[in-house]
């Protein structure tokens, strides 16, 4: 049991959210757009503010924004940004 | 042996988490949005700028004075070249759907316009 | 439910509703239900060279609510500040009625 | 929607589906879904803006979700209306002008393909 | 809704030799996986967690996009997924000695 690969790095998706709360984060929705910024807070439906936000289309930065509500449903993937 | 996927702990998903911020749930940045300008973008390549007046839970949403962008992507008959083009029109008082929104941002917290 | 009452207030005026496959019908607001599916009377298709075999609608016709995009209300129908805050109080009170959220 | 349902009981009513087709009929039935049923269905089969056919279609059970919007067809004045942007063929001459138009939009793709060079295999 | 039991000590289950849908992918947990959206994208990666909607913990993540013109690819650290998106997941490996365990 103890030998079992990586079982004490199990996380659930509310402890990976919390986690990666208040850090920078990069957030893929459906249309393929991506956005990167400060996690500011999200709830149940993945909605999701960031601060501080950059959004890239096709790898191209597109537009900045101070604050950004994001509409959980169309929300691929959140995660924290890849470091430099 | 432990479950990674418990309903009970799954639900407390449905909760909000917030960074330290004035902000403890996503929504209230849309309510911190009402009376205000805001940028919206919907599906379909659209995009809205407009006052917020009102919003429910699924962001159906009612903005006043608005202008509203249609981004489409043409192919030129002749020389097969691709041409962006962008329509613009004013909407003085619109109802939008919820499920089209993509996002919405404050333009008085926008700390940059676009390129 | 909140929109549904705004909508029905509107019942009487001249809206004109936009769907997501770019249809625009003009009517006469008849009844919304909870789901915002709308009922237009004396239906008039703004672009019927787009849409022809609409133009045998007359009468009335229903929209399904899930296939709007926008309905553009008339200004001067719709006390604006009456809307904020109405959103504000519903706001509140939906967040008021939620369980209390994690991570605090 | 069921409640204003209740006013098109029984009459003759147009039906527009997400994938753009349409349906005329009468309605007969309907529940809370806003699933309908007609009697004495056509498929109205629309090519551009050149002409319409109606293909009968018998009795029809149409799932609500599928429904964008319907309405009533009974005025005379709009079924004109119509008429006059469209002349009525019969079914195998829609059918010839449908698969036309679905050729010339495979040639517009093929144009589009030729700007947008997808294989690497030499397929052009 | 789904089932609440997911994987909760399937001790019953392992008798009648049945597994249920969750109960793969809790066993799936820590070995690399397969992850196929409904849309044209997919992404392996280790699963770390996952809760009742199947949205997915990943770690070392490939994430690959089909285009017209080719197959994307990018790496990442580590992602929520968003459960509302996928449609096939394949424990790729690894998987075996857990469910021996």
């Amino acid at each position: 049991m103890d030998s079992m690969p990586g079982q004490h790095e199990t996380q659930r998706p509310a402890d990976f959210l919390r986690q990666i709360l208040g850090r920078p984060a990069v957030v893929k929705v459906n249309n393929g757009a991506e956005y990167r910024g400060n996690l500011v807070c999200l709830d149940g439906y993945l909605n999701i503010v960031m601060e501080g936000t950059e959004e890239f289309v096709g790898g191209e930065l597109k537009r900045r924004y101070g604050d950004v509500f994001l509409r959980g449903n169309n929300v691929i993937y959140v995660g924290p940004a890849p470091a430099k | 042996m432990q479950s990674a996927g418990s309903a009970a702990e799954g639900a407390s998903t449905n909760g909000a988490l917030t960074g330290g911020s004035i902000l403890g749930e996503p929504s209230d940045l849309v309510r911190l949005c009402l009376d205000e300008l805001v940028y919206v973008k919907l599906r379909g390549e659209r995009e809205l700028v407009g006052r917020l007046h009102g919003y429910d839970q699924h962001l159906n949403m009612v903005v006043g004075d608005a202008e509203e962008t249609v981004m489409s992507t043409e192919v030129d008959e002749e020389t097969f070249e691709q041409i962006v083009r962008t329509r613009k029109r004013k909407l003085p008082l619109v109802f939008v759907r919820g499920d089209t929104l993509i996002l919405i941002s404050p333009l008085f917290r926008q700390s940059g316009a676009s390129r | 439910m909140f929109f549904a009452a705004l909508f029905q207030t509107l019942v009487g005026q001249v809206v004109t509703v936009e769907l997501k496959n770019d249809l625009c019908i003009r009517g006469t607001l008849l009844s919304v239900d909870p789901y915002l599916n709308v009922r237009l009377a004396d239906v008039v298709v703004t672009e019927p060279e787009a849409f022809p075999a609409l133009l045998a609608l007359r009468h009335s016709c229903t929209v399904r609510g899930s296939c709007v995009r926008y309905v553009h209300l008339p200004p001067d129908q719709v006390d604006v500040q009456l809307l904020q805050d109405a959103t504000r109080q519903v706001a509140s009170a939906v967040k008021a009625a939620r369980v209390r959220p994690v991570g605090e | 929607m069921s409640q204003a349902l209740s006013e098109d009981l029984d009459q003759r009513v147009l039906v527009c589906l997400r994938d753009g087709r349409l349906f005329l009929g009468y309605l007969r039935s309907y529940d809370q879904y806003s699933n309908l049923v007609l009697e004495d269905a056509v498929e109205r089969v629309v090519v551009r803006n050149e002409a319409f056919a109606d293909v009968p279609c018998g009795l029809r059970v149409i799932r609500g979700e599928n429904v964008v919007l319907f309405g009533r067809v009974a005025d005379e004045s709009g079924e004109l209306r119509m008429r006059h942007r469209l002349r009525q063929v019969s079914e195998e001459e829609i059918r010839r002008m449908q698969e036309a138009a679905a050729a010339d939009q495979a040639a517009v793709r093929r144009r589009d393909k030729l700007e947008w060079p997808v294989f690497d295999d030499g397929a052009f | 809704m789904r089932s609440a039991h997911v994987g909760a000590s399937s001790s019953g289950d392992e008798a009648s030799g049945q597994l249920l849908p969750l109960e793969l992918v809790d066993v799936a947990i820590g070995s690399r996986v397969w992850v196929i959206l409904k849309s044209a994208r997919e992404f392996r990666g280790i699963l770390r967690g996952f809760d009742e909607f199947v949205n997915l913990v990943l770690e070392d993540v490939t994430e690959y996009q089909f285009t017209e013109s080719g197959t994307d690819t990018r790496q990442l650290p580590s992602m929520l997924l968003n459960g509302s998106n996928v449609c096939v997941l394949v424990p790729e490996g690894g998987a075996s000695e857990r469910t021996a365990a």
